[in-house]
């Protein structure tokens, strides 16, 4: 028999986030000895529908993906499933869709809740707070901006958001807001930011003020972050294990594909963690910094 | 050899000599045929008609923006406007301008497809005409005022949905997003019949003659008495139009209005028209090249996702073929017209 | 003075009266309380120099701009338009001095803008509209397919095409600014029996035009502008024989004094000079964008240094296309230019100027003036250099100074070097363009239609710096359609048809007889083939 | 009225008549003046230096885009260009295109800051030279040449760095982003002394002049004997020239070259050339306009921010005050002109 292919698609190849998602992807596929047709949303939910329309032309086997946007994929996802071919979803759930073959994740909503009570934990006795939110209606950032308020909103007097912008998940702007931000209101005690990116640009900006002593905390616990990490720059950030989510996923897949195997759990919870410099070697990425 | 082309050009078919004497056409043909030969299973049927599913959306916007661009102008506004027009039309369905983000496919209790589809219309009309307005009375660029409208259309939509999607429409409505009519998508229909009327419109009446004209020159337009601000606005509300009734059929296909749809879909579709030969500097072009150049991006972002082409060398593949589609379409208009 | 004339009792009420018009814009007064009437079948001449007000009045009238003050009565009812559609509804036509077709839609589109004939289910018959286009142009003598785009057709022709629009159209007045500009003897001959007719149907028609000649000859009373006012209105003759009006009566008052001889015949000059520019064979490659145009077919040249020769020819024969291989603006199929002696090989207009040949273009709007610049820009851009020093710097205050001695000599009526050039008019436009080559000093120069739109007296100047020119042994050739200019300067004339020379004579032997058969000849004929 | 306008034309400084006879000059006064009211520390020079840095980079890559817009041309590549110079500057810098994420930022064995910036300009003008040389020999629109180079230079960048970053420059790179000269950052710096070379290049020098003719009227310059085409590839290269600058300042502030670094500046690039008054018809703008729009966006940016205004009304009144400041600028002319 011919070998399996399977379609691994992920929301945007230009997020590192991803491309370690889809590299682990691959790397569990060849792992597997399965064919893998390789999907980038392009950060455009028709642009990831249309790939899951073409692959379900080509007939594959199984289908991994994370959804750009949990609404908008149903309907592809649907489609997918209704033509009988099993779907795995990685990091966010679609729900409303009946007959997805497992879900592995690690819910945004979650981490960001996380990333706040990491910030919480280190001003017990409350902080002013910059919140760096990602691009306006993208499906993570809203998450991770519902999870941070799902924190601090009870707690309104003692943690306090005084500069909340969004810096669209892009260093760049992250470093302009933040120097906006920093002019604006004085040197804040945490600055909580919706990815990575925009918490080394954060950095950047705070250093040139020489403001060291602020607590930046990031999301996606991307090797640089970790880096920054180790050296103090970073105060934390958010690991979701992107890389132990996809290879279950490919794992749960292929099984299927290959003999029926149903998954053992339906749903596999990755819990995030923090990242901070006491538990560094939690993190997934460690090795590939250097 | 001079009454032939102009046979072509004035509607006589032949395919060979269309196709000879036009480049993004030609470059059509041959990339079907190489993605054919390359996996048989391109021509699938299914596949073809997903093809026409996927360039519905953009290809209708491109429809709208070929009049604008035939006058001259730019409506940079469309994304923008695409998600705008496609939040209020979930608005409509649901009922409220409540954030939900239930899938509950039968628990609508809002006003029905037909409504979400005229308002969608009609605030994508609407949104063009003061566009136009600005243009025509303020006698701001047209650059300026739909970049304006770029940015302002999205924060208005971010504000209607609070940032989140809205999802879950009745089946009558996602009908119109993912139905078939025989074994043909209705979005594809619909892209069809748009396309139809606008040559017909453009071709065959004095108003499509008047865009020309006031593309062609828009000063001569007036000194020969046509009212060429009125031309002018009836083109912004024109791709409002459109821009609305694509975000009607897109959150019927995905079933959900999402507020960062449409974001960078006024390269593609400015590309689209671009690329199907008509000038930026108005009064040249047509819709069938509108048509051919939505297909060609269509047939290319499809036709190498197909071949598992990587995500970073399709991007270099497909910057490139455009650019030659078109240096292609040059030569030959150098070499054989007329 | 005005009053006086006005006393004279009317034949007929007035169609339109212009009453104490004025216009002003930044600085200028282009109109300044001009008043005047012109009645139904007749055809009233505006004249004036350069910058009179001609253009600006006929706009006002128009609808294209409205007056600062005063009051327009057409046909008994106070007129103020708002646009150009409120005089057309109105049965006011105008053909303007600046061609307004579309240069993107078809001859037949262009004819029928706005109203276009409707077939079935109310869609445009693109069939009807081109067949009726056809006849239209077929009435000026034009002979073209109607499905041509507009910009493929050479001057000539795009401004036939605008005359025959504007007599397709219903109309009570029309107004014609310059319409003969581009056009040679037969077409005027051909315009000037259409007008009649009109006359004689009791259309109005108010005509522009520098050519005193063809409006001595048409117009039943004349209105003279001076300056933006009224310089006085000329009638007909009114002994028996009803005679034209004299041209020295015009031009003295045009330009406020009597007038000395127009055309100045040329005194027979020693051009002893060597041939500085020669052409053997010369053929052109037909453009696939303008495939009706015409190609050389073989053109044999000499040009010698001091002298001024005339190139004479229909609309179409081929003139411009000449000037333009030896500018290295068009390909070159076949044959040789030499220059001095050498051999030349101009690829592009760059290597020409390099070479020392400069051309003045005839479609002034479309490839010689920079609209939105100022006139220093328009000065200097083709002697970048000159102006310039070793760094690449404009040495500004030198090009100032040149512009400055230029404005002099040609008398060119500006408000300053950065005014935008589009806001002089045609005459001052050409005069700037002439400038441009004048500052670098050509080996070679050739005019291609050097005096279009250009008022008698500075047609003068220009005639005169030719000559001057030519006295300093710059080789020059003029491209004109007016024969009477073509027979004043030229040393040597030659006649060109459907791409190919067709006689020489020097220029004190020439007639506008002679010349006209060898430019003529068997036209029907070779239109059939 | 005449002489007077003329005077400030050419250059005569008259603060009140400047900015009386330019609306965007204009609205950027009144849009400080509200901004300090509204919280006084707006203008602290921390702030003002900071929005100097910020504009600092689309603001240098406008002053290139100038130049190709005055000759009715457009650059849609420049975000994707500035990625892909900022890529091959921090692969030069480190000395390898290996995807290395370390931070230290001692441990760089590359070719040096020197090295990275040559190579990011170089490799800029390059790209902006093989744009122009497909713009003028093979005949296609700059519009479809550069959507082309943006998706091309974008896989390109990608490809080199495989999706991720390249972070961790020597401390005398790191200089140029982040350094002061005396109070004033280094990227101030850079633009100020851009700008002024550029408003000479285009105000005092035969090559400024063809530009302005080139786009004044093609085909006329064509016939005054200029080189038309080398003109055009020679703004390519300018524009190039100065997305590699941008990029190397924009590597040296962040301390990383990004791979999505640069997405959608070409419209605000655009955006301040065309704010600043320069007709995408070519022929008619100035660097001092370009120069006035950029810095009305960054204050406009910073402004919002820094009272803390939500994203989406932000987006709002970004838009609004974008095309009231053009419409304002066009009612002045209109007035003052006649
Ligand atoms: N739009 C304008 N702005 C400023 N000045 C103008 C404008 N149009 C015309 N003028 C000025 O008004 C005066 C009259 O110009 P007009 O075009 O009416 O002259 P004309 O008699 O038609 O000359 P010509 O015979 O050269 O065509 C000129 O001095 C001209 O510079
Ligand atoms: N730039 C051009 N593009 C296309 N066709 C042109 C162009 N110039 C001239 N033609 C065509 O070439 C033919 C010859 O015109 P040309 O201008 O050479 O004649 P001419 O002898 O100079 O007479 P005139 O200048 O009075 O028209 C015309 O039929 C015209 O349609
Ligand atoms: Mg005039
Ligand atoms: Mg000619």
């Amino acid at each position: 028999q011919d070998k399996l292919t399977i379609l691994g698609s992920v929301p945007s190849l230009g997020f590192p986030f991803f491309v370690h998602m889809l590299n682990q992807i691959k790397a569990e596929a060849q792992a597997q000895g399965v064919n893998l047709v390789e999907s980038d949303g392009q950060n455009s939910a028709p642009k990831q529908t249309a790939d899951i329309e073409a692959a379900l032309v080509q007939k594959v086997n199984a289908i991994v993906i994370s959804p750009l946007d949990v609404n908008a994929l149903a309907p592809a996802i649907e489609q997918a499933v209704q033509a009988g071919v099993p779907v795995v979803t990685i990091d966010r759930r679609v729900d409303g869709v009946e007959g997805i073959l497992a879900h592995v994740g690690a819910d945004n909503v979650k981490g960001g809740e996380a990333e706040a009570q990491a910030m919480v934990a280190a001003f017990p006795n409350g902080a002013k707070i910059f919140h760096l939110q990602g691009q306006p209606g993208a499906g993570p950032a809203i998450d991770r901006n519902k999870g941070v308020h799902n924190v601090l909103d009870p707690m309104k007097d003692k943690y306090q958001i005084i500069f909340e912008q969004t810096a669209n998940f892009a260093r760049a702007e992250a470093l302009s807001v933040t120097e906006a931000g920093l002019a604006a209101n004085g040197k804040p005690d945490a600055i909580i930011c919706a990815n990575d990116d925009m918490a080394l640009g954060a950095v950047e900006a705070c250093a040139a003020r020489n403001f060291t002593d602020v607590k930046i905390y990031g999301f996606d616990a991307l090797p640089e972050a970790l880096v920054a990490v180790r050296d103090g720059k970073l105060a934390g950030t958010v690991e979701q294990f992107p890389g132990e989510q996809s290879r279950t996923a490919v794992q749960i897949a292929v099984a299927y594909a290959r003999d029926k195997t149903e998954p053992k759990e339906k749903l596999v919870l990755l819990t995030p963690v923090v990242i901070g410099k006491d538990n560094l070697d939690k993190a997934e990425r460690l090795g590939e910094t250097k | 050899m001079t009454s032939t082309t102009e046979q072509s050009e004035r509607g006589g078919i032949n395919v060979a000599r269309l196709l000879m004497s036009f480049g993004p056409l030609m470059f059509l043909a041959l990339l079907i045929v190489v993605f054919t030969v390359l996996k048989p299973s391109f021509i699938d049927p299914i596949n073809i008609f997903n093809i026409m599913r996927q360039i519905s959306i953009t290809g209708l916007i491109a429809l709208g923006m070929t009049f604008v661009i035939l006058t001259a102008g730019i409506d940079l506004s469309v994304g923008s406007l695409l998600a705008f027009c496609g939040m209020v039309a979930a608005v409509v369905a649901k009922g409220g301008t409540a954030n939900t983000l239930s899938l509950s496919t039968f628990g609508a209790q809002g006003y029905g497809w037909f409504a979400a589809l005229l308002a969608a219309v009609v605030v994508g009309a609407l949104a063009g005409g003061v566009q136009g307005f600005a243009i025509t009375r303020l006698k701001v660029p047209p650059f300026v005022v739909t970049l304006g409208g770029l940015t302002v259309f999205r924060g208005l939509t971010l504000t209607i949905s609070n940032g989140g999607p809205i999802s879950g429409f009745d089946a009558s409505m996602r009908w119109f997003g993912t139905g078939l009519i025989g074994p043909v998508p209705v979005p594809a229909i619909i892209f069809a019949a748009a396309a139809i009327l606008c040559h017909i419109a453009l071709r065959y009446t004095r108003y499509g003659r008047a865009v020309y004209a006031v593309g062609g020159n828009a000063e001569a337009a007036r000194l020969s008495g046509l009212r060429v601000d009125r031309i002018l606005i009836s083109v912004y509300v024109i791709v409002g139009f459109f821009a609305g009734l694509a975000a009607f059929v897109l959150s019927a296909r995905l079933n959900s209005s999402e507020a960062v749809a449409g974001i960078g879909y006024e390269l593609t579709v400015i590309s689209a028209v671009v690329i199907g030969g008509t000038s930026l500097f108005g009064g040249i072009g047509s819709v069938g090249g509108t048509v051919v150049g939505a297909a060609l991006i269509g047939v290319l972002q499809n036709g190498l996702q197909f071949n598992n082409v990587s995500s970073y060398t399709q991007s270099i593949v497909i910057g490139l073929i455009l650019i030659l589609a078109v240096a292609f379409d040059r030569w030959l208009k150098s070499r054989v017209r007329r | 003075m005005p009053t006086a004339e006005a006393a004279a009792p009317s034949p007929s009420p007035a169609l339109l009266a212009v009453e104490g018009v004025t216009k002003r814009f930044a600085g200028v007064t282009a109109l300044n309380d001009v008043s005047l009437e012109v009645r139904p079948g007749e055809i009233l001449g505006l004249l004036g120099e350069n910058g009179a007000g001609k253009s600006t009045l006929l706009k006002i009238l128009s609808g294209v701009m409205p007056p600062s003050s005063g009051r327009i009565v057409f046909d008994g009812v106070e007129f103020n338009p708002h646009n150009p559609q409120d005089a057309k509804r109105l049965g006011i036509v105008t053909i303007y001095q600046e061609l307004s077709l579309i240069p993107t839609l078809t001859v037949a589109e262009n004819i029928f803008i706005g109203r276009a004939p409707l077939g079935r289910f109310g869609l445009v018959s693109w069939r009807k509209m081109e067949e009726d286009s056809r006849a239209i142009i077929a009435r000026v003598g034009l002979d073209l397919d109607p499905a041509t785009p507009v910009s493929a057709l050479s001057v000539a022709e795009q401004q036939l095409v605008e005359i025959a629009r504007a007599l397709s159209l219903k109309s009570r007045l029309i107004i014609m600014d310059e319409p003969t500009s581009a056009l040679t003897e037969t077409e005027v001959q051909k315009l000037m029996s259409i007008m009649g007719r009109l006359r004689k149907d009791g259309v109005a028609i108010m005509f522009v035009t520098h050519r005193l000649e063809e409006a001595s000859a048409i117009c039943d009373r004349m209105t003279v502008l001076r300056d933006g006012r009224l310089a006085g209105h000329l009638d007909r003759d009114k002994g028996p024989s009803g005679g034209p009006i004299k041209l020295p009566k015009i031009i003295e008052k045009m330009v406020g004094r009597a007038a000395s001889e127009l055309y100045a015949r040329p005194t027979l000059r020693d051009v002893a000079g060597d041939v500085r520019l020669s052409v053997r064979g010369l053929r052109t490659v037909r453009d696939p964008q303008a495939p009706h145009a015409i190609v050389l077919e073989g053109v044999d040249l000499d040009l010698k240094a001091g002298e001024i020769l005339g190139v004479a020819g229909l609309v179409g024969s081929g003139r411009t296309e000449l000037a333009r291989a030896i500018f290295g603006a068009d390909r070159i199929a076949a044959g040789t230019i030499t220059l001095d002696g050498k051999t030349i090989a101009p690829e592009t207009p760059a290597d020409a100027i390099a070479l020392g040949i400069g051309l003045v273009p005839e479609d002034r709007k479309h490839q010689a003036i920079f609209a939105a610049l100022g006139i220093l820009t328009n000065f200097s851009i083709a002697a970048l250099g000159r102006y310039s020093n070793g760094l690449g710097f404009m040495a500004e205050r030198r090009e100032r100074q040149a512009l400055a001695s230029y404005r002099k000599a040609l008398s060119i009526r500006m408000a300053s070097p950065e005014q935008p050039i589009e806001g002089l008019s045609g005459g001052n436009q050409q005069k700037v363009i002439l400038a441009r080559w004048l500052a670098r000093d050509p080996k070679v120069l050739i005019v291609d239609e050097p005096t279009r739109g250009v008022d008698v007296g500075a047609k003068a100047e220009v005639h005169q710096i030719l000559v001057q020119l030519a006295g300093r042994g710059i080789a020059i050739m003029m491209i004109s359609s007016e024969l009477p200019e073509v027979l004043a300067v030229s040393d040597r004339i030659v006649t060109m048809r459907r791409g190919r020379i067709t006689g020489e004579m020097p220029g004190i032997e020439a007639t506008e007889e002679k010349l006209m058969e060898l430019m003529a000849l068997d036209q029907t004929q070779e239109a059939t083939q």
